[in-house]
């Protein structure tokens, strides 16, 4: 829960209507896009052959009642989707990105890698009720975008993914804007803004912003202290599970090194990643050599050296939004693991990535006179 | 009839026999094969050096956890090895292997092949849910009666390549009833011969049952018309393309482990295949909504273009895909579509050079005049 | 000799710390530099240094590379064991006489492999080492100086007193040792002159309250330096005349303050180093200083100080002190204020003040500049930069011009270099 | 082409030849293939040697040369240059040192002939993948950026002018002189410090080559020695900005006093007639020392080392400026007593105990005090102390002098930024090396002049304004060409995703950013190949020339095999 969410400062208003989560967001993005605040909208809509859903930037008003803001599954992280709108300069329109927390957290992150600008990009979030494993969802789309919407207004995360289901940052954390469902009376909805863009929007829209939002604060913060509590408990376990190289390895046992964790990462944004460069490419008798020295060696002998190359260079940025997992075809519980090393990397420097844009990335970011108390103990 | 050994061992315990031998005589230096590695039994191909390691081989898995061809490219990527090595391969894997020598990414110098009559495997989600053991004698019955299991990759049920081209020994496993208490092995050239010349037990002379072989191959040929039928059914024209491959995440996990995609920097991750700016409101412009990340469909119809001339088949790509799209039997369609074009069969025999790539001066000249 | 510049050599006098850096700018600039050095090697006062204060750097690694450079750089013409006897003309047009001795060891072959020291018959103290050790009538004043090539004291050696005697020569076998070398007489045309002859320091022995050559275990400043120097006569060990190592020690600031009435800037912050010392050697070792004002001026060296403090140093001023023996050790007598206190110590160290060499009123005469009161030379204005002197083409630098510190002798080389650089462009 | 590799070892006199068994590793490297001659030699560093080895390439047309022998300190430009003479590309060599990380720290024979046939192996590996490199120049601007136009940057100016080399002199106030035109005499000579300086600000206001800025800032200074971009901000009406070229950059900001309102013990700003050094040279300058209510002082106070322990060091000149104010009252007003407060006399140097000896006498006495408190005693002052032996005591005065300690100006870390340099003890400008390159800073062609790199009396602040024109006329000479780093970083344009780490962790600010292809782009004439650039980059876009990932990698295999 980021500070910016409790203070006062923020507008807030109470809508009331009959229409389920996602209509309500529509019908606010079409309202907006009416006035002219927003020129297109990026959020998923179902594919052609309705067998999943994938993120559309939407220009022409009409499609957007078949967009599906809270989708049963995260196809594509959301950062990635803004990240390949903007990387290479602003978006010469003015876009509404509605996405997940966790989605909004690695667009943030990726702003501050350079790999996204959030000029003319106005960020909303919803509470995330979480969403299906891909390999489940697949059986059967159809049964299970059903599943999903009656477990969604149950607020049951049983038939989540496992990462969702240990997921405390599912409410606003950071963005313009969030949609606030939890905590609500019957047909009602919270409209909250987290920055001066939010503000503006809500002005623009006419929307008073009087509203009182400690019943889904109070609501929010319950869920979150419960979903942390099952979380720590949940990623102990599995540290006992893999702790240790031993343990790691065998956990890996299974990758055939086939990097879809890698590409689906939003903040593995490396063109080429160096596990796949001339680096770890070595000559015949080299291979011959490490195998001579241990009788038999895996071939390739890249996957540990990969896994925790990966977790180097990016468990400072990860937002544990699962893409991973979902990404795997052998069902190794990636995301966890990276989940459970983040959150302690993350800890070290109590820093919360996605958490706030001017917050700088721990270790990457130098600073002239930082060391000093260290410099001066040992001089 | 070609010279061949006989053992009066199952075939797996048959192959394991002769790699120990040559391990132990220094004939090579190295074997490379299936292992069961870790305590929760995960396969893996592995580079062994020590006989007493080949204890945990399993060269015969009905697993394949990425395509053997291209672990021996990365193996001589930088240059031929100078040891002699042994690999243990199944028939699509040596002939990715051969197309990849023939683009320079590796050499054949020094390595010898074993390869067999292919069963086929089972997909990499039944390793995922460790459900191959409990399937293993269901496999090698099925194997030994010539009959095909449902639960193979569709890539294996379909496939009419089993037999290996240029092995340089072939363990025949299939319709073979005894596989069980005996193990063929056929030596075909005198490098294996020679090879193996001072193994005990003689050789004898041993030929492939063509018939039953022929009658397998009608099998495999009914089951490919079955699912080419279905890709047709399900894939009609540039919609359908868009449709079967709506489910994309765009991992690129195919090209990742398809043998064929060797590039350092794959095209549609490069710099070029970027959209700006100025694309995304041009595309606004014409139509209301556009896909983000863009360039789905066109990876895939890209990938199809690059890699089809020189497919084998091997199914790695679909194995891979998170979404289940019905890859291998896309990309086989397409890639027999085109081979038979220039009666083509990828990785059959090194010397025959890759249409579309090689420029023969007088190549097109009935077009010319 | 072109008509507007003059002569564009360079003569610099002292091989020092100032003539080396003043040396190096001036071939960096194209210039061609004639460095004359009265010994047989090159790094002056500051090699005999072990550590310098105040980031306690070791001298040698931090001069060795700038010897080596100036070894090696072709626009300097390093002129050992020579000193300069005539001095004619003005700003760009000057002759120059220059004596340079024999060192009867050619400098191309020999490759410092010291074989030619154990034969040689003659031994005796060592001037280089404060005669805390001896050397050899052919001999390199101490490991590590450069250039590494001996030279023959021919006041010494037996061979130039008649008798007939070639164990060196016979001991070398490279034939670097040639005895028909002869002294030369060289004549420069010269553009300006740099004298850095740097400085002595203060006898002792003109002050016996201190008890300094009567006392065993009395040592100066840089007797103390050669004893704690690793390549010194006892190779690093702080031990007393008997061969035990000091529980308690004494250094004693100005020491001949009041004879030659200035304050030498650098005494407090090199007694400061000397803890450093010889905590490192003897941890539980007890140090006492006696001072009459402390004088750490600059960012960095308050910092030094406090931090030898926390080590449990304790200082005392005095008006008055001396040295006295006691039975088979020695007592610090002194007086705070009206109170008397006396301390047994087992050595004493005295930061004598630092003078101008005995040679400086010859070399004066010979460049036609004057000296101050002190026996130093005078600059030309003392509110203005201080390395110019009353004859316009002759510069001074370092310690040659007044007691100072390594960072300011370089400033005053450089600030040398900048005049004779700036000027001869305006002349 | 074919590669000929000629190996050469040193016996380096006894050095080498006595540690190390040479024939066993000549043996031992002549059979890698591409090695066409293995030998020895007495002494490859001498004339003789180098002769030998120009011969020896020259001889067997060798493409690559592999020497073991001493540390790549001592000797790789030396045999660099002799592969330049003998026509190969001076790149296409390898020092092997079996000297210093060999035969000097191996007592055992055995271990250090293994050791050294290791090292002269890897090196031949290395060699192989070697590719040839090329030296470049560029032409070199002479002009120099002075900023602070106090005494230093005055006199560095004057001295650097000339009509081949244009100084541009930035000062932040309105006027010239800083801190020296208060002052009516300096010591130790007692002349008049404000003439001299006006008579110094005459002579740069009409010297052609010198172009003044007042009331000015530098905004920002690209670029590297031999060739900075400069922008200056002028606070005039239209707030126009100057762009200009130079070679080098001078920081000659000069100090501001320490304000003693952070020290309330001493009174300073709440009791009357307690006034700073600064504000007394202005009120002697003005002719007569008065008190608020108009009448003379007869018994001034001066309180030595104010804020000496806020900042943490001495600041050298306040003893001295304190006995000159001594003269000023003496002068002033007959009989005026005067006391001073300190805690150590700083008069070093052979002039000053002098100067301080004549400055004694009838109502001067020097009061060695701590823990000194300043209150009111009707209309004069009481000064508390702590005396020599500890004992509390009290003496009342007319008027009180504070001496403030010298402290860096307000701009010095903004300026660090702007011109890349650090800051170091004291939170002035870092000198390079305290001891032999106190006016340079860690970045080339950037220099420091005068109370910017720490307290000092004026004469030491005009030795440092001289050795600044010393370095400066000695490196940057109309017409010399700046030959840059050649083993210099390249970033991969295609792999480059612009994530900009390598920016943050460029220490020479070598990196700029191509906001239209977003990749990072590296610029060859500052980049000094320190490899921080590739060790960062997440993907290994970043590569070091003749430190290849291949080069290194076959040279670590070779040696561990």
């Amino acid at each position: 829960m980021s500070k910016s969410e409790g203070n006062s400062k923020n507008k807030c208003a109470i809508i009331s209507s009959k229409l389920d989560t996602n209509e309500v967001i529509i019908d606010f993005l079409k309202k907006a896009m009416d006035k002219g605040i927003f020129d297109a909208v990026l959020m998923p809509l179902k594919v052609p052959a309705g067998d999943s859903f994938a993120y559309v930037l939407i220009k022409d008003k009409t499609l957007l009642k078949d967009g599906v803001p809270l989708s049963p599954i995260m196809s594509v992280q959301g950062a990635k989707a803004v990240s390949s709108v903007t990387r290479l300069g602003k978006a010469k329109m003015k876009i509404a990105a509605v996405m997940r927390p966790c989605e909004i957290r690695g667009t943030n992150e990726l702003s501050k890698l350079g790999q996204t600008n959030l000029e003319n990009i106005t960020l909303i979030s919803m509470d995330c009720p979480g969403v299906l494993p891909m390999s489940d969802f697949l059986i059967d789309p159809e049964k299970n975008i059903r599943i999903f919407n009656e477990a969604m207004q149950k607020g049951d995360d049983t038939i989540m993914r496992p990462v969702c289901q240990i997921c405390d940052k599912s409410s606003m954390v950071a963005g313009d804007l969030h949609i606030g469902i939890r905590g609500a009376k019957k047909d009602t909805f919270f409209m909250i803004s987290n920055s001066q863009k939010g503000n503006d929007v809500l002005d623009k829209l006419g929307i008073d912003l009087k509203g009182d939002i400690n019943s889904w604060q109070a609501k929010v913060k319950n869920i979150a202290d419960e979903k942390h509590k099952k979380r720590e408990k949940h990623l102990k376990e599995l540290k006992s599970k893999t702790g240790g190289l031993d343990n790691l390895a065998d956990t890996f046992s299974q990758c055939i090194n086939c990097h879809n964790c890698m590409r689906v990462c939003p903040v593995c944004y490396c063109r080429l990643c160096y596990f796949d460069s001339d680096k770890v490419k070595h000559p015949s008798e080299d291979y011959l050599k490490m195998a001579e020295r241990k009788g038999s060696i895996r071939f390739l002998p890249d996957t540990i050296l990969f896994q925790m190359g990966r977790m180097l260079h990016m468990s400072l940025s990860c937002v544990s939004c699962g893409a991973c997992e979902d990404a795997c075809p052998m069902s190794i519980p990636v995301a966890q693991i990276f989940s459970m090393i983040a959150d302690e990397t993350q800890g070290l420097f109590d820093y919360v990535s996605g958490r706030n844009i001017e917050e700088p990335i721990p270790l990457i970011t130098y600073k002239e006179d930082e060391l000093h108390d260290v410099e001066d103990a040992n001089d | 009839m070609t010279k061949a050994l006989k053992i009066n061992k199952n075939s797996e315990q048959g192959v394991l026999e002769v790699l120990k031998f040559l391990l132990e005589k220094g004939k090579v230096k190295g074997v490379f094969t299936l292992k069961k590695i870790g305590k929760d039994g995960a396969v893996a191909y592995s580079l062994i050096t020590k006989s007493d390691e080949l204890k945990d081989a399993v060269p015969f898995y009905p697993l394949m956890p990425v395509n053997a061809g291209k672990l021996l490219s990365r193996f001589t990527l930088r240059g031929s090895t100078t040891d002699p090595v042994i690999a243990v391969v199944r028939p699509c894997e040596l002939r990715a292997f051969i197309e990849l020598v023939k683009r320079d990414q590796g050499s054949l110098d020094n390595i010898f092949f074993i390869s067999s009559t292919c069963g086929g495997v089972y997909p990499l989600k039944m390793a995922a849910d460790k459900k191959i053991e409990e399937n293993l004698s269901k496999y090698w019955d099925a194997v030994s009666k010539g009959e095909i299991l449902t639960d193979l990759r569709s890539a294996c049920k379909g496939c009419e390549e089993f037999i290996p081209y240029t092995s340089d020994m072939t363990v025949d496993l299939i319709a073979k009833n005894d596989i069980d208490k005996q193990c063929v092995i056929l030596l075909n050239n005198e490098k294996a011969e020679k090879l193996v010349e001072d193994i005990k037990g003689g050789f004898l002379a041993r030929e492939l049952d063509k018939g039953k072989l022929d009658k397998f191959c009608g099998k495999r040929e009914a089951e490919k018309k079955k699912l080419f039928n279905e890709i047709e059914a399900k894939v009609k024209g540039l919609d359908g393309f868009i449709d079967i491959f709506g489910k994309c995440i765009g991992c690129h996990g195919c090209s990742k482990v398809c043998p064929i995609c060797y590039c350092k920097l794959c095209e549609f991750e490069s710099p070029d295949s970027e959209y700006k700016p100025s694309n995304y409101e041009t595309d606004l412009e014409k139509r209301g909504g556009l896909r983000v990340p863009p360039g789905i469909t066109y990876f895939q119809i890209g990938r199809l273009d690059h890699v089809t001339i020189s497919c084998v088949g091997c199914g790695a790509c679909e194995d891979v895909c998170p979404v289940d799209i019905p890859l291998s039997s896309i990309y086989k369609k397409v890639g027999e579509s085109v081979q038979k074009l220039f009666d083509y069969v990828p990785g059959k025999d090194v010397e025959e050079e890759i249409p579309l790539l090689t420029f023969e001066k007088e190549e097109l000249s009935e077009f010319e005049d | 000799m072109n008509e507007k510049e003059g002569y564009l050599d360079v003569l610099v006098i002292g091989a020092g710390i100032a003539g080396i850096e003043a040396s190096s700018l001036l071939s960096n600039s194209g210039r061609k530099v004639h460095l004359i050095e009265k010994t047989s090697y090159t790094g002056g006062n500051v090699i005999k240094f072990e550590e310098v204060f105040s980031n306690m750097e070791c001298s040698t690694c931090m001069v060795a590379p700038r010897q080596q450079e100036l070894l090696q750089d072709k626009n300097i013409n390093l002129l050992t064991l020579a000193e300069v006897e005539d001095v004619k003309g003005s700003f760009g047009n000057f002759t120059v006489k220059i004596r340079k001795k024999a060192r009867y060891v050619d400098l191309q072959n020999c490759i410092g492999c010291n074989a030619c020291f154990d034969p040689c018959p003659v031994s005796l103290k060592n001037e280089f080492e404060e005669g805390l050790s001896e050397r050899k009538a052919i001999y390199v004043p101490c490991a590590g100086a450069l250039p590494n090539v001996p030279m023959i004291d021919t006041e010494n050696c037996i061979r130039f007193k008649g008798k007939e005697c070639k164990a060196c020569q016979e001991a070398c076998a490279f034939e670097a040792i040639d005895f028909n070398q002869k002294d030369e007489q060289l004549e420069l045309k010269i553009g300006a002159i740099i004298a850095a002859t740097g400085s002595d320091t203060f006898d002792p022995k003109q002050t016996p309250e201190y008890g300094y050559g009567k006392i065993d275990d009395v040592y100066t400043a840089f007797e103390f330096e050669r004893l704690y120097a690793s390549n010194g006569p006892t190779e690093g060990n702080i031990n007393l005349k008997n061969g035990k190592a000091p529980k308690s020690v004494a250094i004693i600031h100005c020491v001949g303050r009041d004879q030659k009435g200035y304050c030498s800037a650098v005494c407090c912050m090199y007694s400061l180093k000397f803890n450093h010392y010889l905590k490192s050697k003897i941890p539980d070792i007890k140090i006492k200083e006696f001072y009459t004002d402390l004088c750490i001026p600059g960012k960095s060296h308050q910092k030094f100080y406090e931090k030898m403090k926390e080590t449990g140093t304790d200082l005392i001023r005095v008006n008055e002190i001396g040295v006295e023996k006691q039975g088979q050790g020695i007592t610090v007598k002194y007086s705070v204020g009206n109170k008397k206190g006396n301390l047994p110590v087992d050595m004493v160290i005295l930061a004598t003040s630092i003078e101008p060499r005995d040679d400086t009123p010859e070399l004066a005469k010979v460049l036609g500049v004057s000296l101050d009161e002190y026996g130093f030379f005078k600059e030309e204005n003392p509110d203005a930069s201080s390395v110019t002197t009353s004859k316009p083409g002759v510069l001074i630098a370092g310690c040659a011009q007044g007691p100072k510190n390594i960072q300011n002798s370089v400033s005053q080389a450089n600030a040398a270099v900048g005049k004779i650089l700036s000027l001869s462009k305006k002349r | 082409m074919e590669m000929k590799i000629g190996v050469y070892i040193c016996e380096c006199g006894p050095n080498i030849a006595d540690k190390v068994d040479i024939a066993k590793v000549i043996n031992a490297v002549s059979s890698i293939d591409g090695v066409v001659v293995a030998e020895r030699y007495k002494l490859l560093c001498s004339a003789e040697g180098k002769r030998f080895l120009k011969e020896e390439i020259k001889k067997h047309a060798l493409t690559h040369l592999v020497v073991a022998a001493c540390s790549p300190k001592q000797h790789e430009q030396t045999f660099m240059e002799v592969c330049e003479k003998a026509g190969i590309n001076p790149y296409l060599f390898q020092l092997a040192n079996i000297r210093e990380q060999c035969a000097w720290i191996t007592e055992d024979k055995d271990e250090a002939t293994e050791k050294a046939i290791r090292l002269t192996r890897a090196a031949i590996k290395r060699v192989c993948h070697h590719s040839p490199l090329e030296k470049k120049e560029l032409e070199c601007n002479t002009d120099v950026l002075v900023i602070g136009g106090g005494i230093a940057g005055i006199e560095t100016s004057l001295q650097l002018a000339s009509p081949d080399r244009k100084i541009y002199l930035v000062e932040k106030s309105s006027s010239l002189g800083g801190l020296l035109t208060n002052f009516d005499k300096t010591f130790p000579s007692m002349q008049s410090g404000s003439k001299s300086i006006q008579e110094k600000i005459q002579t740069v206001n009409n010297n052609a080559n010198i172009e003044v800025f007042t009331n000015s800032e530098v905004e920002e200074i690209l670029g590297f020695f031999g060739n900075f971009e400069v922008k200056v901000k002028k606070r005039d009406e239209e707030q126009s900005t100057a762009e200009f070229n130079v070679g080098a950059v001078v920081l000659a900001t000069g100090s501001t006093l320490f304000d003693p309102m952070q020290t309330p013990q001493y009174g300073y700003g709440d009791l009357d007639n307690i006034i700073t050094s600064l504000e007394f040279e202005n009120m002697n300058s003005s002719g007569k020392i008065t008190l608020k209510n108009g009448k003379t002082p007869n018994s001034v106070a001066i309180i030595h080392c104010v804020g000496r322990d806020k900042t943490g060091y001495c600041s050298e000149i306040c003893c001295m400026y304190s006995l000159k104010f001594v003269r000023y009252l003496k002068d002033k007003i007959s009989n005026v007593k005067v006391s001073n407060f300190y805690s150590d006399l700083c008069i070093p140097g052979k002039t000053y105990q002098k100067f301080y000896d004549q400055t004694k006498g009838k109502h001067v006495d020097f009061i060695r005090s701590t823990d000194i408190k300043i209150t009111k005693n009707g209309d004069k002052l009481n000064i508390e102390y702590k005396d020599e032996n500890g004992s509390k005591n009290n003496l009342v005065v007319d008027m009180a002098i504070l001496t403030p300690a010298m402290e860096p100006t307000s701009d010095t870390s903004r300026l660090t930024e702007v011109a890349g340099v650090s800051l170091g003890d004291g939170g002035f400008f870092a000198e390079e090396h305290q001891k032999l390159s106190p006016v340079s800073t860690t970045t080339e062609g950037v220099y420091i002049a005068g109370c910017a790199q720490g307290p000092k009396n004026i004469s030491d602040t005009l030795d440092q304004a001289n050795a600044v024109t010393g370095k400066i006329l000695s490196s940057l000479i109309p017409g010399r060409k700046i030959e840059p780093e050649v083993k210099i970083s390249q970033i991969s344009e295609s792999f480059c995703i612009g994530c900009k780490t390598c920016i943050n962790v460029c220490s020479y600010g070598a990196i700029t950013f191509d906001e239209a292809r977003k990749i990072s782009v590296v610029n060859e004439a500052i980049c000094r190949g320190c490899g921080n650039c590739v060790a960062a980059c997440p993907s290994g876009a970043a590569t070091l020339k003749h430190f290849t990932f291949n080069q290194i990698y076959k040279e670590l295999m070779e040696a561990v095999q």
